[in-house]
């Protein structure tokens, strides 16, 4: 793995700060109500995990995640008015209005989408590293799966798939501490969930200190450079969450000691404030470079924010309709006196 | 005795505390039910009150919710075991409907399998497709397990403790909708009181009496029919709301009943159209009435598309009093 | 082209033969599909001649395989997923439901999920009440897939084909009883003659002409129909025989044109009767047919519990022929 | 863990040879269509598996299994007759008939069913070791469970809850080599089942011969005292199914490689020659008296399937539909005019 570059350095803080203002202007928007969706979950906090490990995949591989899928969206480099569009159900939104907060999807970027049910993407991610093994191709996939989730059984059964099958997946448990309200250790008997590998016969690349990119990148690009060669491995990211489950998520500041959890990730381990330091070890002083990412974050978000509101909604049945099926929609209806099948 | 307004919501968590109360062997298991609360707020102050053994949060395994209850009933505990959101129980299909509803058939009586599963269900809030159902009649295809849906408050109350302290198992279904509504709950304080309000299994209530025309509903779809029965009495029509509460069995006694005075009827739910609610009892009306069918049997369901997220046309989705009322017109 | 008698079971195994053999994105996968040959013997030879790469053993993991299906279809290729019986897809109701058939709605169309479920279904051989199920019309309540039903191997051959052309995913359900059933199928052997052969989806076809009386069915109740049938006619009844073939989307209008004829109706189907394939068509017909119809329209489906293993007992919940004639006869 | 006494083997001896004969009985009846499901999974090879893990139990102690349970059925002590009259359908059957060869139980032995679903009866197992917990009982649940099965979601759930719970069970995988046609290698990426416990955090008593009930034995017992005092605990037993997967696998001895395995199994470990050769390497000679236990083995299957032949079909609407429910059978019929509810 060759070492990263000053310029990817600054790219990854780019992508850092683009996400961290996008995700705190839609808890401002949701507080407005400017954002209606009932789900909103934010990936403030886990802005290294998905920067860092996504920096080891090339063009042609494939990504795919649950429903805190903002980032990753942005990361792939999906258009943030395409994502912003989304939040608020609009047209020009990435998936038409259709899929909202968690299913943000780009076929162009190889992304995959966002899905809302618990573990249910996995099975997913084993079917499209599948396609590339069937066809001779060394693509990876990289999943993300929460630290609740490796306890449904779609993470048992797809994990184990990707064994037998030898799939090129990298999975990702993004180990944020708790699945809503319950903490891993309430949830699962293996704490150490990275371990959880060993069921299935995967390499276990071990746990990694996720609000570092750097360290994140490390692992992931060894990770990779397994997958493709072999077969599936499993990484621990070790993250937190800055703004709860979910922007519902209400009783999250009236936890003290949660708030003091809180308080301590954001004072010693802030990704963006860690890659900073990083860079400025290396390189020096960046301030410069870093406040002009920061202020384009800013214009580009703000931007999307414009893009959304001035944007269209889906109206009309049509609308409603479209996209059930790929053709003709063959709607039912209770008083249709003739059928689809027939003339 | 006092009655209040109480959110349907409260009156739940009233019946649930009440039974933990009565009988020991009841407890309630379930993602986030304990620290968290309970997602829908049913479940609060129960963990401080009854502690961790009676009050069990579950790791996001809704197979082994599904199938964990089954066990703890055989074995002589009252389990009352939540999913989260109806959704989710599509993971446990099978410890549901092969297990639960089963065992006791399976071994020719040989074990009772008295346990609730709680769920919350319906569409509305933009939750999109993947979360946005309300398939009770799915699970109330299977024979062998009861399916209970309130409509408010006092039903809501009564039924549940009714699913509690029932031997077989009870599918309990909870309108998100309805949650936060307010109705009237009289303050049963003693247990002969409270008895009371018992609601019988598969019994159905006329929530509305009327002459013109039958609304049959359950859940939240007896909202839409009586909000649309106000709207048809201002025309001077006047529609009798049959209240089914129970998707298994069905008081279709009540519905014939109703039937043969109004001699039309609508069928109002919540749920997709195929193969539905609407279907069942459209099918059981024209067969066991049809001497008094004066208009065919309409049916007030979704749209049969997923749930889009944008909120416009997920309301173009959804049910609503004036499909109701545009659907009593066409045969009235 | 010469016509044979072929076994159902041959027919499908021909049809996934050729299609796998067109293109070269088809493959297939489930329990037991390759070493084993097929539980059923549909992939009998297939691992042989296809390799390991096409033809895939998984493990009992039926949620991963609904879900596998769904990845891969995404990304290009042309799933055939097999679950052994229908019963274990109650495990992947999630992998069906709100995956395959809600993937392309939730990014409005960025996708395509090209995918085929085969599964085994159906009762009657002992095999007691947690694999004794014939429950499409569960599946078929969703929109965002379609569901295949064929009662022959003409039929067979030609649905299987199109499901797996067809850009949607598909659930084909196989009933376990019609697969050693020897039906007519013409040996086509060059591509244009098979494109023939193809069945629309949604299309539905008239298996019996008749006057008399219309029988609804599909997959083993057309059996039971045709049976019924041969019987009323030696009592001077002529039946008409509707197979749907589809149980979504409906093709109601071959339905309906039939029943404007007859005026008369009885629903056949192997499933439970609650919230089913009867409720369905009983209720369609009763709305959109109402003033064509002379007698209630009669259902005759499975009896309403779990499935006993004892045979004469499992024998007596099924519905078969007699109890056709029988609800033929009260409405005639 | 006292050393099992000369005639607790000696009674050992006697289960085992008493399940041989009721299996090759079956078989035979299977094939003279005088037993006719279609699912009929004998325990066959499996015999020292049942026998040795369960001596290490008590009678308040609970068991479960899925559809391979005759064996489980006849060590817990159900009477041969109403076993053979369940194969047979009859209303003289454990279940009355309904349940057939793959849903036997004895509440009155603590023997809570034979399931037909993989991995079905996992959660059940948890839950009824959930009373036992919420209770204050010490009672452990012995669940057996297929290497087959350990692929399913229902495993990986109930492991992890009974892990979090602290629930008494031994989860026993009765590695058999196959589930089906599909060998352990080809279906689960870690091949050493047990060391799938590791996922769980569960206690892991390893791998053991279960063609010896006393090696079987000795782990169990362990496994027992383990799960009675703190939480759940894994072992793996590897044996072997010397009637194929059940009396339906025709292809079974088709393949010759299969024969030749199967023949290494029965000529090298065959699980009543073991116990034989380990008590009378202990004892002396028994030989009298473990032909007297195969004797009564032939006489008490030959009168289960007199009793059972003999023994009267369920028959009638009312055996059909009771138990569908506790209580009134509220049976529904399209043509019925009244419900359930009203009167
Ligand atoms: C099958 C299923 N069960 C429950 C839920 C509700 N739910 C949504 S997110 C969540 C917590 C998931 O936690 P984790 O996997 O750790 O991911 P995180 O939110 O921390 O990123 C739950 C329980 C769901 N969406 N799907
Ligand atoms: C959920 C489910 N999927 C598939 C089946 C069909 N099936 C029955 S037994 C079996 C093999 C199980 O193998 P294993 O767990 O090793 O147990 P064994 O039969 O070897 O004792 C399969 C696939 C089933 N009954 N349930
Ligand atoms: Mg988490
Ligand atoms: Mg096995």
């Amino acid at each position: 793995m060759p070492s990263p570059s000053k310029d990817m350095l600054l790219d990854w803080y780019r992508q850092m700060a683009l996400i961290r203002e996008f995700e705190e202007t839609c808890h401002q928007l949701y507080l407005q109500k400017r954002i209606t969706g009932v789900y909103l979950h934010l990936y403030s906090g886990h802005e290294a995990s998905g920067v860092g490990s996504m920096a080891a995949l090339r063009k042609s591989d494939h990504v795919i995640t649950a429903y805190r899928d903002h980032g990753i969206a942005l990361i792939l480099g999906m258009d943030a008015n395409a994502v912003m569009a989304e939040m608020m159900g609009k047209k020009t939104g990435g998936s038409g209005g259709k899929g909202g907060s968690m299913h943000l999807a780009s076929a162009a970027h190889n992304f995959w989408g966002g899905y809302a049910i618990v573990g249910g993407h996995l099975p997913l991610a084993a079917g499209i590293a599948l396609e590339a093994r069937y066809r001779g191709k060394d693509d990876v996939t990289m999943t993300y799966v929460g630290d609740g989730a490796t306890n449904n059984g779609y993470f048992h059964e797809s994990l184990n798939m990707s064994a037998i099958w030898d799939l090129p997946v990298i999975w990702i448990i993004e180990n944020n501490g708790y699945g809503m309200g319950t903490e891993v250790e309430r949830a699962s008997g293996q704490t150490e969930l990275h371990r959880k590998a060993a069921a299935y016969g995967i390499k276990d690349f071990g746990r990694v200190d996720a609000q570092d990119a750097l360290a994140v990148y490390e692992v992931a690009s060894q990770a990779v450079a397994y997958a493709r060669a072999h077969g599936p491995a499993v990484i621990e990211h070790i993250t937190y969450r800055y703004r709860g489950h979910g922007v519902s998520d209400k009783q999250y500041d009236s936890r003290d000691d949660m708030s003091a959890e809180l308080r301590q990730w954001m004072d010693e381990r802030e990704p963006l404030k860690i890659l900073r330091d990083r860079i400025q070890a290396q390189f020096g002083d960046v301030s410069e470079t870093l406040s002009a990412h920061e202020e384009s974050a800013r214009q580009i978000v703000a931007q999307s924010v414009e893009f959304a509101e001035a944007s269209d909604l889906p109206r009309g049945r049509d609308a409603l309709l479209s996209n059930t099926y790929v053709g003709s929609p063959l709607v039912y209806k209770t008083s249709d006196s003739i059928g689809a099948g027939s003339d | 005795m006092a009655v209040r307004n109480v959110a349907m919501r409260e009156a739940i968590r009233r019946a649930l505390h009440e039974e933990m109360l009565r009988d020991e062997a009841v407890f309630v298991m379930g993602e986030e039910v304990a620290y968290w609360q309970g997602t829908h707020r049913v479940t609060r102050g129960f963990l401080e009150e009854f502690g961790e053994r009676r009050v069990r949060d579950t790791p996001i395994s809704e197979m082994a919710i599904g199938g964990v209850a089954v066990g703890a009933a055989m074995a002589g505990l009252r389990p009352v075991a939540e999913f989260m959101t109806i959704n989710f129980a599509f993971l446990a299909l099978d410890a549901i409907v092969n297990h639960a509803a089963k065992v006791r058939y399976f071994f020719d009586g040989m074990f009772k399998v008295p346990l609730v599963y709680r769920a919350a269900s319906g569409w509305g809030n933009q939750a999109t497709a993947s979360h946005s159902h309300a398939p009770e009649p799915i699970f109330a295809h299977f024979p062998g397990i009861y399916v209970g849906c309130p409509s408010n408050a006092l039903d809501a109350y009564g039924m549940l403790k009714t699913a509690i302290r029932d031997d077989n198992p009870v599918l309990f279904s909870e309108s998100i909708a309805l949650y936060p509504k307010p109705s009237p709950l009289p303050d049963a304080s003693d247990e002969a009181a409270q008895d009371d309000l018992l609601v019988p299994i598969g019994k159905g209530d006329i929530k509305r009496a009327g002459t013109d025309v039958t609304l049959v509903a359950y859940a939240r779809g007896v909202d839409w029919s009586l909000q649309a029965a106000r709207a048809l009495a201002r025309d001077g029509i006047e529609a009798e709301v049959v209240d089914l509460r129970w998707l298994r069995p069905l008081d279709m006694a009540l519905v014939y009943k109703s039937f043969k005075k109004t001699n039309r009827c609508v069928i109002v739910e919540e749920s997709l159209p195929m193969y539905s609610f609407g279907s069942e009892i459209a099918a059981l009306l024209q067969e066991n009435m049809f001497d008094y069918m004066d208009a065919p049997i309409k049916r007030v369901a979704a749209e049969d598309v997923p749930l889009p997220y944008s909120k416009e046309i997920e309301l173009l989705a959804l049910p609503n009093a004036q499909k109701v009322v545009d659907a009593v017109k066409e045969i009235v």
